[in-house]
């Protein structure tokens, strides 16, 4: 069952219920060691993709990554918004011309993780969203091209996010602005990574139920 | 929380509908997206964009205007802009002459302008500004751009109503920023209104050394300390990073967060004041007042700025914005 | 208590020193007794003199300068100046036309005042300021003086400046008076540095409606409500009490109390808009910002004044001063 | 053993002991319903007589009067600034070419109590010092004249302040900063009602202690 942008509204979806259930949890992250607008950051970009959800449901799948790059380009702002905007972008750049199977797909991931590296001057082990995304896009794509089955591949995609998020606790920050305080940045999970491992355990989530 | 709002989600947006009609002599603002523009605009000049998160003001919007910025793009509270604003205000302003993007050094504000760069069909180039000296110099992602910003606009905002071009105005706001430092102390933290309480606890006898302008947490909590430990304090870490030689022509502002008393401020801007008249400085403009805010903190900034004659000639040009206006 | 003071015994003095260095090509500060005067003085015009407690900068001494005051008289925070002050101020300016007393309507303030005028050998008269509607007009002392006194001083500076003569003056100062409005709200009380504690406790929920600016309650304590709430509900007594026709020319002041955010200040400042223009005012003139402040008091106050064409011109007329500042 | 300007600085320090004393008390109630600076302003009233105390103690009572009036008038600000500048400056006027004995300076202190109300716009049962000034002033007057001896005056005179201060506590502010409180202002005595019961009391008490 090849995933195709008409199910983008239902991800949408998946992925708001889930950081909304997390709400507090989020804010109190980014408060502790940030400045406390990611939660809301994050759900006035997922407001906005809701609000285009239909439009977007029907192109293919670069235009489709480009659109919600765009979108979450011009609604969220702040690191995470340029962030997600160049990783769709990246996504959408990357997927062009190639079938959309799982191995192109991991493929397209980590070629937009790695603008999200580029964009941000960042890499994993400073302390952000990196952290989840790097380790889980690699493990996307090493299972992908092993030949797993899906549901095993989603399994070791979000142990990897599991990983990558709790890894944050103790590192010093180096980027974003939690490397502001420096020594005082320990003992607390980064938010960005956080939310990043929220949606793909929601996105497992609801492709396994959709399966 | 108690704050004027209706809802946070609309804050921004009315706020800046009053902004543009206290204002509507020397301003514009236009909406989806959001950006103030000057009114009178000129051809043939670079023109100066400059933004960040909103919860700062009278930065950045209060600083459009003749002889300083063309544009300014408010984020939502302490959010950077997003890059459709920052290309909808290089369109509204671009005078044929390029644009030039004022940014503080924040990881976001960084992003957002660069993406709007790369996007930009005509020429660009960026200052960065990074003046807070509460963070070493070799801080992984930079120091942070705080309260000297408002030099660096009303300097750049001259030398561009001078006809600098836009290479001229680059290297100029460069020299600027390398001259400027700045550090901060908070007094209380500041209350986000989305968040609906204080980002961060103070004890009723601590005070944050070391601040940014977000309502984060600085460096360092300490005790509460007299003004003049405070300034002391402060004024020596600026005064170990520019190490002005004796007789240095300097400009010193004091700015306040937000909730700090004018009284207080210029108690502060006497001690500081004595700090560098008995290092043998040439104190000879000041800035003393609310300009770089965290929205309702208590606690405030010294920025010591090194000039010369050109830099001094272009401080004391007219300016006429809702926020700086003399000479004209 | 956190405040950047050494001691509550001398704030004041130092920050006096402060203000004087940081304005110094605009005002002189004289000491024992203090007061502020304008640098440039000019002989045949009325001289303007305020005056009152401390802890509401930049009122008055940030108003000396061209266009405004020739001096003011600050006393201790929150206490009326005293007689000695005024005449010292007195002799230093008065530039043979006779003084003019701007005075704020506290029983402390009016007798400090009424003494100095008693004692002063030349011409003198006195405007009183009365414009906080929070208090009924049979009041057995009279209404207060509040953020209306920034309008009050600036349209008779414009006038004194343009050679109006004391009798003029005060003509003119009184119906400034009558045609103004004015009332404010608190959501925090404020520290008085000699006290070291808040002047009084508001729940989490609860507002102070009807304040003045001395950090004292207000005539009711209210539940929290949104700002369309309030500004309806303050906008709506001072509708009441100046009842100005459709199509009347107003001035509208949005006055912060010290610790309010200029983001808040501008949506109360477009909330006041429409209400009045649902109303029918052509607001032609507008003032945002801190101006009659109490320490750091969170609130703000709404000021509404009918213009007609000579008070338009003279609230347009140039000003330099360290607050106010427009036209030269 | 009549009295002479040689004491001043003998009560000035009786009244300062008497204020600071009660200085807690003073402020919450200046607090309560004024602006809370009362003691501060008594305060530097009394520093600035206390060092001008020596010159004063060389004067005639009249000139002391007098030098204590501008003394106070130039130190203390605020309303009770001007009342007790107002008050001194008329205990000097009333008291020129007069005898001094309790009698005429009795007389004078009437007059010169007259004197604060003409300046303050007020009288008794307005919720101010005058509810102690006047019947203290009054009942002085009545117990000189009717030929008691010093220490029944004092009482009476004592007692009168006492029920003054008290008197004020009902009642609804109609001058002062206490006034802006409307029905508030209730339930609370003046502070320069109380202060001035203070004032009076230490200097009976040392008047007492010298005889
Ligand atoms: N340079 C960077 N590279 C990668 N991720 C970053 C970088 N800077 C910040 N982040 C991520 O962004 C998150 C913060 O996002 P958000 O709160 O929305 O923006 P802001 O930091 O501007 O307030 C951080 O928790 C971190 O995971
Ligand atoms: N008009 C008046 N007539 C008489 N006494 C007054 C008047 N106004 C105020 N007072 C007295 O002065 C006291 C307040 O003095 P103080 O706190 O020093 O000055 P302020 O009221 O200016 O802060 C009041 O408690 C009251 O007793
Ligand atoms: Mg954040
Ligand atoms: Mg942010
Ligand atoms: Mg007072
Ligand atoms: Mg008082």
């Amino acid at each position: 069952m090849p995933l195709t942008p008409a199910q983008i509204p239902e991800f949408i979806n998946a992925i708001s219920a889930a950081i909304n259930q997390h709400a507090d949890e989020i804010t109190e992250l980014d408060q502790a060691i940030g400045d406390g607008d990611h939660l809301f950051n994050l759900q006035r970009g997922l407001e906005a993709l809701q609000s285009h959800a239909a439009e977007i449901a029907a192109l293919d799948w670069p235009a489709a990554w480009q659109k919600i790059g765009m979108t979450v380009m011009a609604a969220i702002g702040g690191a995470s918004g340029s962030l997600y905007a160049t990783l769709f972008i990246g996504l959408s750049k990357h997927g062009k011309d190639k079938p959309t199977d799982m191995r192109t797909f991991a493929e397209a991931l980590q070629a937009a993780v790695a603008a999200v590296k580029q964009r941000g001057k960042a890499d994993v082990g400073e302390k952000t969203m990196l952290d989840v995304w790097v380790p889980a896009a690699e493990t996307l794509a090493r299972a992908a091209s092993s030949g797993k089955d899906l549901n095993a591949i989603l399994d070791q995609v979000c142990a990897a996010a599991d990983a990558g998020v709790e890894s944050t606790r103790d590192m010093l920050a180096t980027k974003g602005r939690a490397s502001f305080l420096g020594e005082r940045s320990k003992g607390h999970i980064d938010a960005g990574a956080k939310t990043a491992q929220l949606m793909i355990a929601a996105i497992a989530r609801h492709i396994r139920q959709a399966a | 929380m108690k704050k004027f709002i209706d809802s946070p989600g609309t804050l921004l947006d009315t706020s800046l509908q009053g902004f543009a009609k206290a204002h509507a002599d020397i301003v514009e603002v236009r909406t989806q997206p959001n950006f103030v523009l000057r009114k009178q605009r000129k051809t043939g000049k670079v023109a100066l964009i400059s933004g960040g998160g909103s919860g700062h003001e009278p930065l950045h919007a209060g600083f459009v205007g003749y002889g300083m910025l063309d544009a300014a793009c408010p984020g939502q509270v302490f959010t950077s802009p997003t890059p459709d604003q920052m290309l909808e205000a290089a369109a509204a302003v671009d005078g044929g002459a390029g644009v030039l993007f004022i940014v503080k050094n924040y990881a976001g504000d960084v992003m957002n302008f660069e993406m709007a760069a790369e996007m930009l069909d005509g020429p660009s180039a960026t200052v960065l500004v990074d003046d807070d000296v509460s963070l070493p110099k070799d801080h992984p992602i930079g120091r942070r751009g705080v309260a000297g910003t408002t030099i660096v606009e009303k300097i750049l905002g001259a030398a561009a109503e001078q006809g600098y071009d836009l290479a001229a105005c680059k290297a100029l706001g460069e020299r600027v920023v390398r001259a400027t430092a700045s550090m901060g102390v908070a007094l209380t933290s500041c209350t986000v209104p989305a968040l609906g309480h204080p980002t961060f606890e103070l004890g009723a006898d601590e005070i944050e050394i070391g601040v940014g302008i977000h309502g984060e947490r600085g460096r360092e909590t300490g005790k509460l300390l007299s003004a003049s430990e405070i300034v002391g304090r402060i004024a020596g870490h600026i005064q170990q990073e520019l190490n002005p030689p004796s007789g240095q022509a300097v400009l010193l502002h004091v700015n306040g967060f937000g909730a700090t008393p004018l009284l207080e401020l210029h108690l502060v801007y006497e001690l500081a004041w004595q700090y560098w008249r008995e290092r043998g400085l040439n104190i000879q403009r000041s800035l003393v007042g609310n300009f770089t805010t965290s929205l309702d903190m208590a606690g405030c900034s010294l920025t010591l700025s090194l000039l010369d004659d050109e830099m001094l000639g272009l401080w004391d040009a007219p300016v006429n914005t809702a926020a700086l206006r003399w000479g004209c």
